[in-house]
Order: C-alpha cells, then structure tokens, then sequence
C-alpha cells in the first residue's frame, strides 16, 4: 500500500461516482470558505471601526442593511442550488441506480465484531444459504453445508477482492452490532444493521490496495477493525477466484480464509 | 427571612386565565402525551416489522384476557365521572361529598390494579412474560407504565383525601384548584387507557 | 422561607413580598442546601455543572494522550487507575471508550445543559422577568435534587464491573444492549437527569408567561428570555421520547426483551438467547428525537446570553430584534423534524433522505439570520472589549464555523463521506465548545457581579479568554482536515489504518493544544475563587446595563426586588439621543 | 364560593352523567366490534375512531377542554403537532427503508 497517497485531505478518488461527491466537496467548501472570509472581514472591520474611543458614541437608530437581506437571499439560492443542483442527483443515483446484476460482481458482507467477512457466490452465481446455527469458528457465515449453490462460495475475512472497471454491488449484513462499511476511496459509506441487509453499489475505476474502515463504534475493537479492498484487473481477479474456489468435493467451511494478511 | 409571595398560585393571571398551577399540569400532561407517544410509535413500528402479531400466532384478543380488560376500563372511566364529582363537590363547598367521590375514585383505582394483578400473574404463571416475544414486551412495558401512572395518581389522590384536605379550611378554593388538577393528570391517565385497550387487546 | 400562598383578595396583582425582611434566618440546610429560592438552586446548578464540565473535559485530556502517542503509557495517572482500565499504563481499549461515551454524556446532560438552562435559566429569568421566584419554587428544588443523584450515579459508573458505559454517548444498540452493567447505570442516571430537566421546563414556562412584571409584554422582555422559553418547550416535548427509549433499553438489558435485537444475533460466535423481532433504527429514531432538538437547548439559551453581552458592550440596540426571535422561534420548531440527518447512513430510502435533507436546509436560515442580527448589532456600536464581550465576540466567528460546516454533513452526498468521520466532531465541537462554552463563559463574567455583589478579575479574565480562543482552535480546527482525510471517530488508535497516520501529526497537535486549553482554565477557576473573596465590589448596575436583573440589589435578596419593578419600556435602550446617560433601563421611568 | 360557580357546576353535572354512560356504551360497542372479526384497516379504524371519540369525550368534558383557556389550546396544538411527527417520521422512514430498497 502507497501511504503517500494520504495527505490532509481528500484521498484519490477511484470509484466513478466519487467525482460528483468531490466536485460538491470542493464547491461546498470554496462557498464556506467565501462567506466566512467575507464575513470575517466586515465582522473585524466592525470590531474595528466602532471600538469605545473617546468622543465615539453609539448609533441609537438602527441601519438600514438592504445587503444583509441580499446576503441571505444569496446564501437561500446558493443552499437551494446545492441541495437540488449537487447533493440530491448524486444521492438519489448513489441510492437508486442498481448496476445490471447479469454484468456486476455480486458480493455478500456479513460484519462481526470485529471482522468484514465477505462470500462470493462462486461460478453458479448463486449464494449458498446461510443459517445462523450453522455460524462457528471455522464457518464465520454459517453456510449451509447441504446447500448445493453454496459449494463454491468463496469466502474471504478482511479482504474484499475486487475487478476494475466492474461494478460492484456488496449487500450488507451484521451478526451482532451496527458496524460501518466505510472505504474512504471509493467514497462508499453505509452502516451495516443488523437483521437487515442493505445493499450498496459502486465501480473501481484503478487498481491498487486500500482499505475498509468501520465507521460506527462497534465495541473495544472499533479501531482494530481493517480491511484490505483490493483492487484488481480483471485477470488478476479471475485469476485469484480460481486459485481459491473451493475445491468441488469439500465442503465450503473449508474455503480459504485469505494468505495476505 | 421574607416570605416569598408567587403570584397567581390561586387567582387566575388576568391575561391567561388560569393559575399557575393548572397551566403547570398542562404542560406536565404534555410531555406524558409525548412519552407515551413514543411508546406508541414504537409499538407501530415494531409490530408492523414483525410478520405475525402475535408472532406465536392467533389474535391478540385471544392470547389477553378481553373481559377484564373491558372490566378495567370500566372501572377506569367509573373512577374519572368520580374524580369530576369529588372536584364538583369541592367547588360546590361540600367537603363530605368529596371526601366519599374521592374514596370512591382511590378505591376504584386499587380495583384497577388488582385486576392488572391477576391478569399479569396469570401470564407470568403460563411463561408469557416480556422476555417471551416482542408482543409481551410491548404489553408489558405499556402497561406497566400505565400502572405506575396509576400508582402515582393513588398517591396524589391519597394525599389530597388524607393530609391534603387541612389545606380546605385555610384556602378553599387553592384546595380545590390542586383537586382539579389532581383529576386533569388522573383523566389522562384513563385517557391513555382508552387508547392502549384496543390497540393492545382488541387489534 | 415557606412559599406562602396568595390568597383570595390580594391575588391579583403581583406581590414581592420583602415587607418583613430579615425577620428570622433559615438554619444552613434550608438556605444552602435544600433552598427553594431560584438563585440558590442557579448558583448550585451552575457550580455543579463547571465541576463537570472540568470533569469530563479531564477524561478528554486523558485520551487525547492516547490519540496522540497510541500505545504509550500515560505518564503520572497511568498507574493510578488500576490495571483493568490501564494495563501498565497503557489505556485499554474498552477504558478509552468509558471515557469516550462519560465525556459526551457527562459534556452535554450534565455539563452545558445544566449551566445553561439550570443556571443561568435558573438565576437570570425570574430576575429578568421580575419575578420574586419561580413559579413553583419546591419543584425547582425537587428538579436540582433529581439531577444531582443522576450525575453522581452516572459518574459512579465507573467503579462497576465492566465500568462505565461504553457504547458512547448515543448508546446504540444492539452494542449497548450486550455491553456491561455500566450501561443500566447510564439509562437510569438518564431517566433521573430527564426527569430532573422537564419539571425544570415546566417551571420554566409558567414562570415566563405567568410572572412578568408590569409593563413587560412580550415584546420587551430581553432576548435570553425568549430563547429560554423556547428552550424549555424543546425539554418538554423532545426528552420523553429518550425518557421511553431509555425505559425500553432498561427492558431489554434487565427483563430480556427485544424491543432493538433483531431475530438471529450472535455475538462472538454464540448465538444471542433473545426473542428477537425487534428494529435496532428505532433506538436511533427515539435518541435523535431528542438529540437533535438537544443541539438547539445548547445553542439557544447561549445565543440568549450573547445578545445580552452585545447589547450591553456595544451600547446600542439589538439589530433585528423581532427578527431574532423569529428566527429563534423557528429554530426551535425546525429542530423537530430534521433529525434522521444523523441516520442518512443507515440505509433509508431516498423520498424520506431527501424530506430530512430539505429540512436540514431550511433550519440553517434562521441560523444564518440570527448570525447576520449579531453582527449588525456591531454596528454602529461603541464597542467595549469588556471579558465578558470578548467571549461573546468570539462566539460569532466561531459558531459560523461550526454552522458553515454543517452544511456538508446535511447534504446527503458530501455526508456518505464525512459521516462518522472527525469532520463531524470538529463540526459539532465548534458549535458547543468554542460556541455555546464561549458563550456560557461571557454569561459568567457577566452576571458573577449579580449573583456575589463582587466583579471577576479582568485580567486574569482576559488572560483567561485569549489563551483559551487561542489553544481551542489547536484543538478542533485540525479536525477537519483528519476528517477530509476520511479518519473514522472513536478510534482508540487511529495509526491502524493508512490514512490516520497520514493525519497522525495533527493528533499530536491536538493533544497539545487540549492540554494547553485545560491549563487556561486554571486562570478562570483561580479568578472564580480569588474574586469571591477579593474581587471588587459593585452596586446593582456595574455594567450599566437595561435589563431588569440589574434593578435588583447584587447580590438579590430573598425575593429578589427591593421595589416591585415597573417595566416602561424595551429591552435594549441604549444612547437614545438626548438622553444624559447612554442607557436607559427598562426599570426607570426616566430614562 | 359564589354562587355563580355553584350554579355553574351543578348546570354541568347532567352533562358528565351523560359522557359516563356515553363512554360506557362506546367501551361496549368497541369489545363487540372486536368479536366481528372484521378485516384488518377496518378494525383498526373502527377502534382508534371509537378510542378518539371516547378520548375526545374525556378530554372536552371531564377536562373542560371545550371551554379551556387560549394558552393551554397553544400548548396542546404545539404538542399534537410534534406528537403527529413523532408518530409519523420513525414509522414512514423505516416503511420506506423496508420497502424501497431493492434486495431487502
């Protein structure tokens, strides 16, 4: 991992919608940035100008600031353009447009304290069922060891391999706690609640080695819990799901839990 | 030291109306409507989360006692036209006749808790208790703050009956504003009832 | 000190009853302890809250150490706290989130609340109003002394198996539903500290609209006032929803309910032995019900305090003054139904992200409003940089950071990545530390003339006011830029992942800046103690002032006003032209 | 006591007699309804319109809320308001939340 890609701000953006959020990032921040200064400079020019000084007296009657109203009116236009303009388009594409599950890799999570354990559903396409009774030390999910769709899956802990230039649609679960899947690069945030799975979607556009982080305090080991996203090209990952599937005659608790550590 | 005089303790304010206490039992009833608000909102949404109401199956009515819970609100309503007549005899200067309404009202509220008595032990002793499913844990929990509410309604209504009263030779009409808003708290609390009976026992 | 009752004849009018003053003394207990008399209860509630505030800032001074030098052993008080909590001198991870989740608790419900509401609300709007008490004085006492065993068993947590809470200060289940005993703890302190504050409100409200003194319609009564009164109405009606959450959480800790746990948990490999079929957002939905409006309970009653200091040490009237409370009155309207903002990430559909989005929006206009007011009122001023005008100028620009820089937290799009993150605490910090404290400090120098008869020292003051302006901004300003860098909140270690140690070096700053700014307060708590005894002494009116408390003796007798006060006009009459004195308080006919 | 009073509430006592047996028949009415088995939104609204009826009847006689004061209407219009919303967000978001997503 190339640690010096992290600075003091936004780290490199490697997701295709991430664009949109850092292009509202950055005029947010240049909007904040022009109000406070231009506020700043007549709030110091006030303290200024009309400090208590021999022979100053105060003002009784009140001025009349028509530019105070055509500030606000400019901070209204400004807030309705964000929120209309920016903010909801990418939402509502970042919550609404579902990739076509025929072209996107198709991934499951199922958070733990403190582990991201991922299930690939394997060659069929189709994940194997999963039942909380089944959940042990070496089967993290509880797969159904009977379940035929479920004798490929690949599962992996902390590791979330993915292909560039594919998306990518994670469907999110808890065991336990609400926990946080948050990968700063790829701009992708969501809480995993448990009982419910939530998906999220999203495309790579580099490859490279990055990390999950968990955002929503989770117990003592909050801070510990990191995962590796990995991206890769497309043979890379092909290549990586072969040389992990399962074999066919095991069961898939056997599935190796990943070497790159 | 002084004594600090609070204006409008008794006299109602000129501008508002009222006296300062009854404005106070206002708002105090408001924050219960929001407290048990929650709790119905939470009733709601946890229901309607689940697939099966109860979720062992059959209706509500079926797993809870639907005669004596009918049998309590019965008492409960019976116990506010009580309350109103213990107020309407203090305004009408009858101390006895209030004495024997507010009696009546504390009594009828010991029926109620008593049958409450019987219905919970009768779960209990079949192991539906909170812990058993979501359907028990809402009855329970609503319920059960209803009873407390109907505790501390016994024990305002106790203190008003029993040392209370003195206050009714010194200032008649101060001890008959505190027993106005004793029974405004005290219809709330059937008030809620009307609402838990049949969204708990009939729905 | 019995509340006597108005009876039949007379009651009609307001009686301030300091006929027979000085008749017989209360022994200590009545008069100290179990006092009904709103500026007792203030001056308790307000002084247990500073103690508080230090205490949970102290907490904070303690992981910072943690953030700045992971893995360290902390020197001095390392091995003071035992071995569960500090391994040989090392915090321990559950350790740093009990201090995590005591310091926004113990900051919020039982800091900034209680001295902004319990005590300046407490001592400054009967006097403001001129009332000789509250409306139900007992109450007043009852509610300091619900309060008071809710914080100590909220602080005596910490001596529990398993310590205290640990699931930070919004408690979320499912982790707080499995956490350790110290949990229960937190819910009933809660419920007692809920309790305490709505029979607070409830006072609070009748006293404004009951006990106003001739003259004082709504119009005129100082801007503090307004903004407690709306203050006491988002306590009344947004902490019983937490009250019945809290209830529900105690079932589901103590009776084994599922009111938050969700069918087929388990938690370290073991399946979780609960009915299930409960909703983990509900918990979420009720705390923010409250919590959001909580937000405004910090910042209105601070904002009520600024408009007072501006008026006063700019010498003229507030600018837009029926526009601030407009603004304030919308405020706290809006603050109802903004708060699943604090929920975009927990996967709601868009239609109900988007109605909370707009709502996040529209709730900043008054905000920027209040904000313009503030700055307009400087204006033309003749401008004292008194202590308590330097705190209060200093809130301006620091609250409009911390109000600029909610803007991207409530759009939805720039939330998915900044939620969670440090940008979200340095954003609310800024609205509360450097904001509301800022201002509650400006209330203390203020009125500490009202309520002791004595002034603070101003330079110590000064020195007090700037070195804090200056080490706060060390602290949380760096926060935005760990937060741009995508670092997650409450990590007990943050160098864990790539990007925190890329912001590592400002931790380090941080650190150093938190410990400079508990060093400043050592003047500020020196100053408080000095000037009980030293400082000098004032007559009722030090600041030349317009408002009401300052007809009153200093400091105020039982009863408060020697005089029924008589209202004759509003609030902020200053240099009205031709007058011989620059103020015209509301209390004298002449002004 | 004057006697204006006293007139007032004896004028009054018909009336809560009346809202007793009222809120008797309305709490017989609902049991029945009950045994009917109607469909669900149709029970649900019998009941909680039959409960609101019943609630209104305490609140404005038992109460006095049909001859209250101004300030105490404000007060209770501010609580409906927020109590409207505190009933109706949670649940119209978690609706959502359930329903609007596609593979939940």
């Amino acid at each position: 991992m190339d640690e010096k890609i992290y600075g003091w701000w936004l780290p490199p953006d490697v997701s295709v919608h991430g664009a949109k959020i850092d292009q509202l990032m950055s005029v947010l921040h240049w909007f904040m940035a022009l109000l406070f200064i231009g506020w700043g400079i007549f709030f110091v020019y006030c303290l200024f100008r009309f400090r208590a000084r021999p022979g100053h007296a105060a003002l009784y009657t009140p001025v009349k600031a028509l530019a105070t109203k055509y500030i606000e009116g400019f901070v209204l236009v400004v807030e309705v353009f964000l929120l209309f303009g920016l903010s909801t388009p990418v939402w509502l594409a970042y919550k609404n447009d579902v990739p076509d599950p025929s072209k996107a890799l198709h991934v499951r999570l199922v958070a733990e304290q403190f582990a991201w354990n991922f299930q690939y559903p394997g060659k069929d396409g189709k994940f194997g069922k999963t039942d909380a009774s089944q959940i042990g030390g070496d089967n993290p999910l509880g797969l159904d060891p009977e379940d035929p769709a479920g004798k490929d899956d690949l599962v992996t802990v902390n590791n979330l391999h993915i292909p560039v230039h594919r998306p990518v649609i994670v469907d999110i679960s808890s065991k336990d706690v609400i926990h946080s899947f948050n990968v700063p690069v790829l701009r992708v945030k969501q809480d995993t609640i448990p009982g419910q799975q939530i998906p999220v979607w999203f495309e790579a556009t580099q490859p490279g080695h990055f990390e999950l982080a968990c955002a929503q305090l989770c117990g003592l080991g909050h801070y510990r819990m990191r995962g590796d996203v990995l991206i890769e090209t497309p043979e890379e990952f092909a290549k990586w799901e072969a040389e992990n599937a399962p074999p066919p005659q095991e069961a898939p608790a056997a599935a190796a839990p990943e070497e790159k550590k | 030291m002084s004594e600090t005089v609070i204006p409008y303790m008794v006299k109602p304010h000129p501008v508002t109306g009222i006296p300062n206490g009854k404005f106070g039992i206002w708002l105090f009833l408001a924050s219960e409507v929001m407290l048990f608000g929650a709790l119905f909102s939470s009733y709601v949404l946890i229901r309607t989360g689940m697939p099966h109401w109860p979720p062992e199956g059959g209706l509500s009515s079926e797993v809870l006692n639907v005669p004596l819970a009918t049998l309590n609100t019965a008492v409960l309503i019976t116990s506010s036209i009580t309350m109103v007549l213990a107020w309407a005899s203090c305004k009408m200067g009858n101390l006895p006749r209030f004495r024997l309404w507010m009696g009546a009202t504390i009594a009828l509220a010991f029926v109620f808790l008593v049958v409450k008595y019987f219905e919970y032990s009768h779960k209990f002793h079949l192991g539906h208790t909170p812990a058993h499913d979501n359907f028990y844990a809402v009855y329970f929990t609503m319920t059960g703050l209803h009873g407390l509410h109907i505790v501390g309604g016994i024990i305002v209504n106790g203190y008003l009956l029993g040392p209370g009263t003195k206050l009714w030779a010194k200032d008649p009409e101060h001890f008959t504003n505190r027993v106005e808003n004793a029974g405004l708290y005290w219809h709330f609390v059937d008030l809620v009832w009307i609402f838990l009976f049949p969204s708990l026992y009939l729905l | 000190m019995s509340v006597k009752q108005h009876t039949a004849a007379t009651g009609n009018g307001h009686g301030h009853g300091n006929q027979d003053h000085g008749h017989h003394e209360l022994p200590f207990w009545r008069k100290y302890i179990f006092s009904v008399d709103h500026k007792v209860i203030g001056i308790q509630y307000a002084v247990t809250a500073l103690v508080f505030l230090f205490f949970g800032f102290s907490l904070m001074m303690m992981m910072r150490w943690q953030l700045a030098y992971p893995g360290q052993p902390l020197p001095l008080i390392g091995n003071l706290l035992g071995e569960t909590a500090m391994p040989g001198g090392v915090m321990a991870p559950e350790f740093y989130n009990q201090l995590g989740a005591m310091h926004g608790t113990i900051m919020v419900f039982m800091g900034v609340v209680p001295l902004a509401v319990g005590g300046f609300g407490n001592f400054v709007v009967p006097l403001q109003i001129g009332a000789p008490d509250m409306a139900f004085p007992r109450l007043n006492m009852a509610s300091y002394w619900v309060f008071l065993p809710g914080c100590i068993a909220m602080v005596a947590s910490f001596f529990l198996p398993g310590g205290a809470a640990q699931s930070g200060w919004t408690s979320y289940p499912p982790l707080a539903d499995i956490a350790p005993t110290g949990q229960t703890m937190w819910l009933f302190a809660m419920v007692l500290i809920i309790t305490s504050s709505l029979l607070g409100s409830i006072n609070f409200i009748v006293t404004i609209v009951q006990m106003r003194a001739k003259g004082l319609s709504f119009w005129r009564l100082p801007f503090f006032v307004h903004a407690q009164l709306v203050t006491a109405f988002l306590l009344l009606l947004a902490f019983p929803p937490l009250e019945a959450a809290s209830v529900m959480q105690i079932m589901d800790r103590v009776a084994g309910t599922s009111f938050f746990l969700p069918t087929g948990l388990v938690v370290s490999g073991e399946p979780l032995k609960v009915a299930g079929g409960g909703n983990p957002l509900l918990w979420q939905h009720l705390f923010w019900f409250l919590a959001h409006p909580e937000v405004y309970v910090l910042i209105l009653p601070a904002m009520g305090i600024v408009a007072e200091v501006i008026a006063n040490n700019t010498r003229k009237p507030l600018w837009g003054y029926r526009l601030l409370v407009y603004s304030v009155v919308s405020l706290g309207f809006m603050s109802f139904v903004v708060w699943a903002h604090h929920m975009f990430m927990t996967g709601m559909g868009t239609t109900m992200s988007t109605f909370f989005q707009i709502t996040t929006m529209i709730i900043s206009i008054p905000s920027v409003v209040i904000l313009t007011c503030f700055i307009m009122s400087l204006y033309g001023g003749n401008i004292r940089f008194t202590t308590p005008m330097l705190f209060a100028t200093a809130f301006l620009p620091m609250f409009a950071i911390g109000g600029l820089t909610g803007l991207p937290l409530g759009l939805t799009a720039s939330d998915i990545y900044l939620h969670d993150t440090f940008y979200v605490i340095g954003h609310f910090h800024y609205v509360v530390a450097p904001g509301t404290l800022f201002a509650l400090f400006a209330g203390v120098y203020y009125w500490y003339p009202k309520a002791t008869g004595r002034q603070l020292n101003e330079k110590l003051g000064k020195v007090h006011f700037w070195l804090s302006f200056v080490a706060i901004n060390f602290v949380f300003m760096p926060m935005f830029f760990q937060g741009m860098a995508g670092l997650s909140r409450r990590l007990y270690d943050p160098t864990v992942y790539a990007h925190g140690r890329g912001v590592q070096a400002l931790n380090v700053l941080i650190s150093w800046g938190a410990w400079g700014l508990g060093l400043a307060q050592l003047f500020f708590i020196v100053n408080f103690f000095l000037s009980l005894k030293k400082g000098a002494r004032v007559a009722e009116n030090p600041w030349n002032a317009t408002t009401l408390e300052w007809a009153a003796p200093s400091p105020p007798g039982h009863g408060n006003f020697i005089t029924e006060p008589v209202v004759y006009r509003e609030p902020y009459e200053y240099s009205v032209p031709g007058k011989s004195n620059d103020y015209s308080p509301q209390f004298r006919a002449e002004g | 006591m004057d006697a204006a009073q006293h007139e007032d509430v004896s004028k009054h006592m018909g009336q809560y007699y009346v809202v007793f047996v009222a809120l008797l028949c309305l709490t017989a009415v609902t049991v029945g309804v009950s045994y009917l088995h109607l469909a669900r939104p149709a029970a649900i609204a019998v009941a909680l319109v039959i409960a609101t009826v019943k609630a209104g009847l305490v609140a404005a006689v038992f109460m006095h809320l049909i001859s209250e004061r101004k300030v105490i209407y404000a007060v209770l219009i501010i609580t409906a308001v927020f109590f409207a919303v505190l009933l109706l967000l949670p649940n119209l978001t978690t609706f959502e939340h359930h329903s609007g997503l596609p593979g939940t």
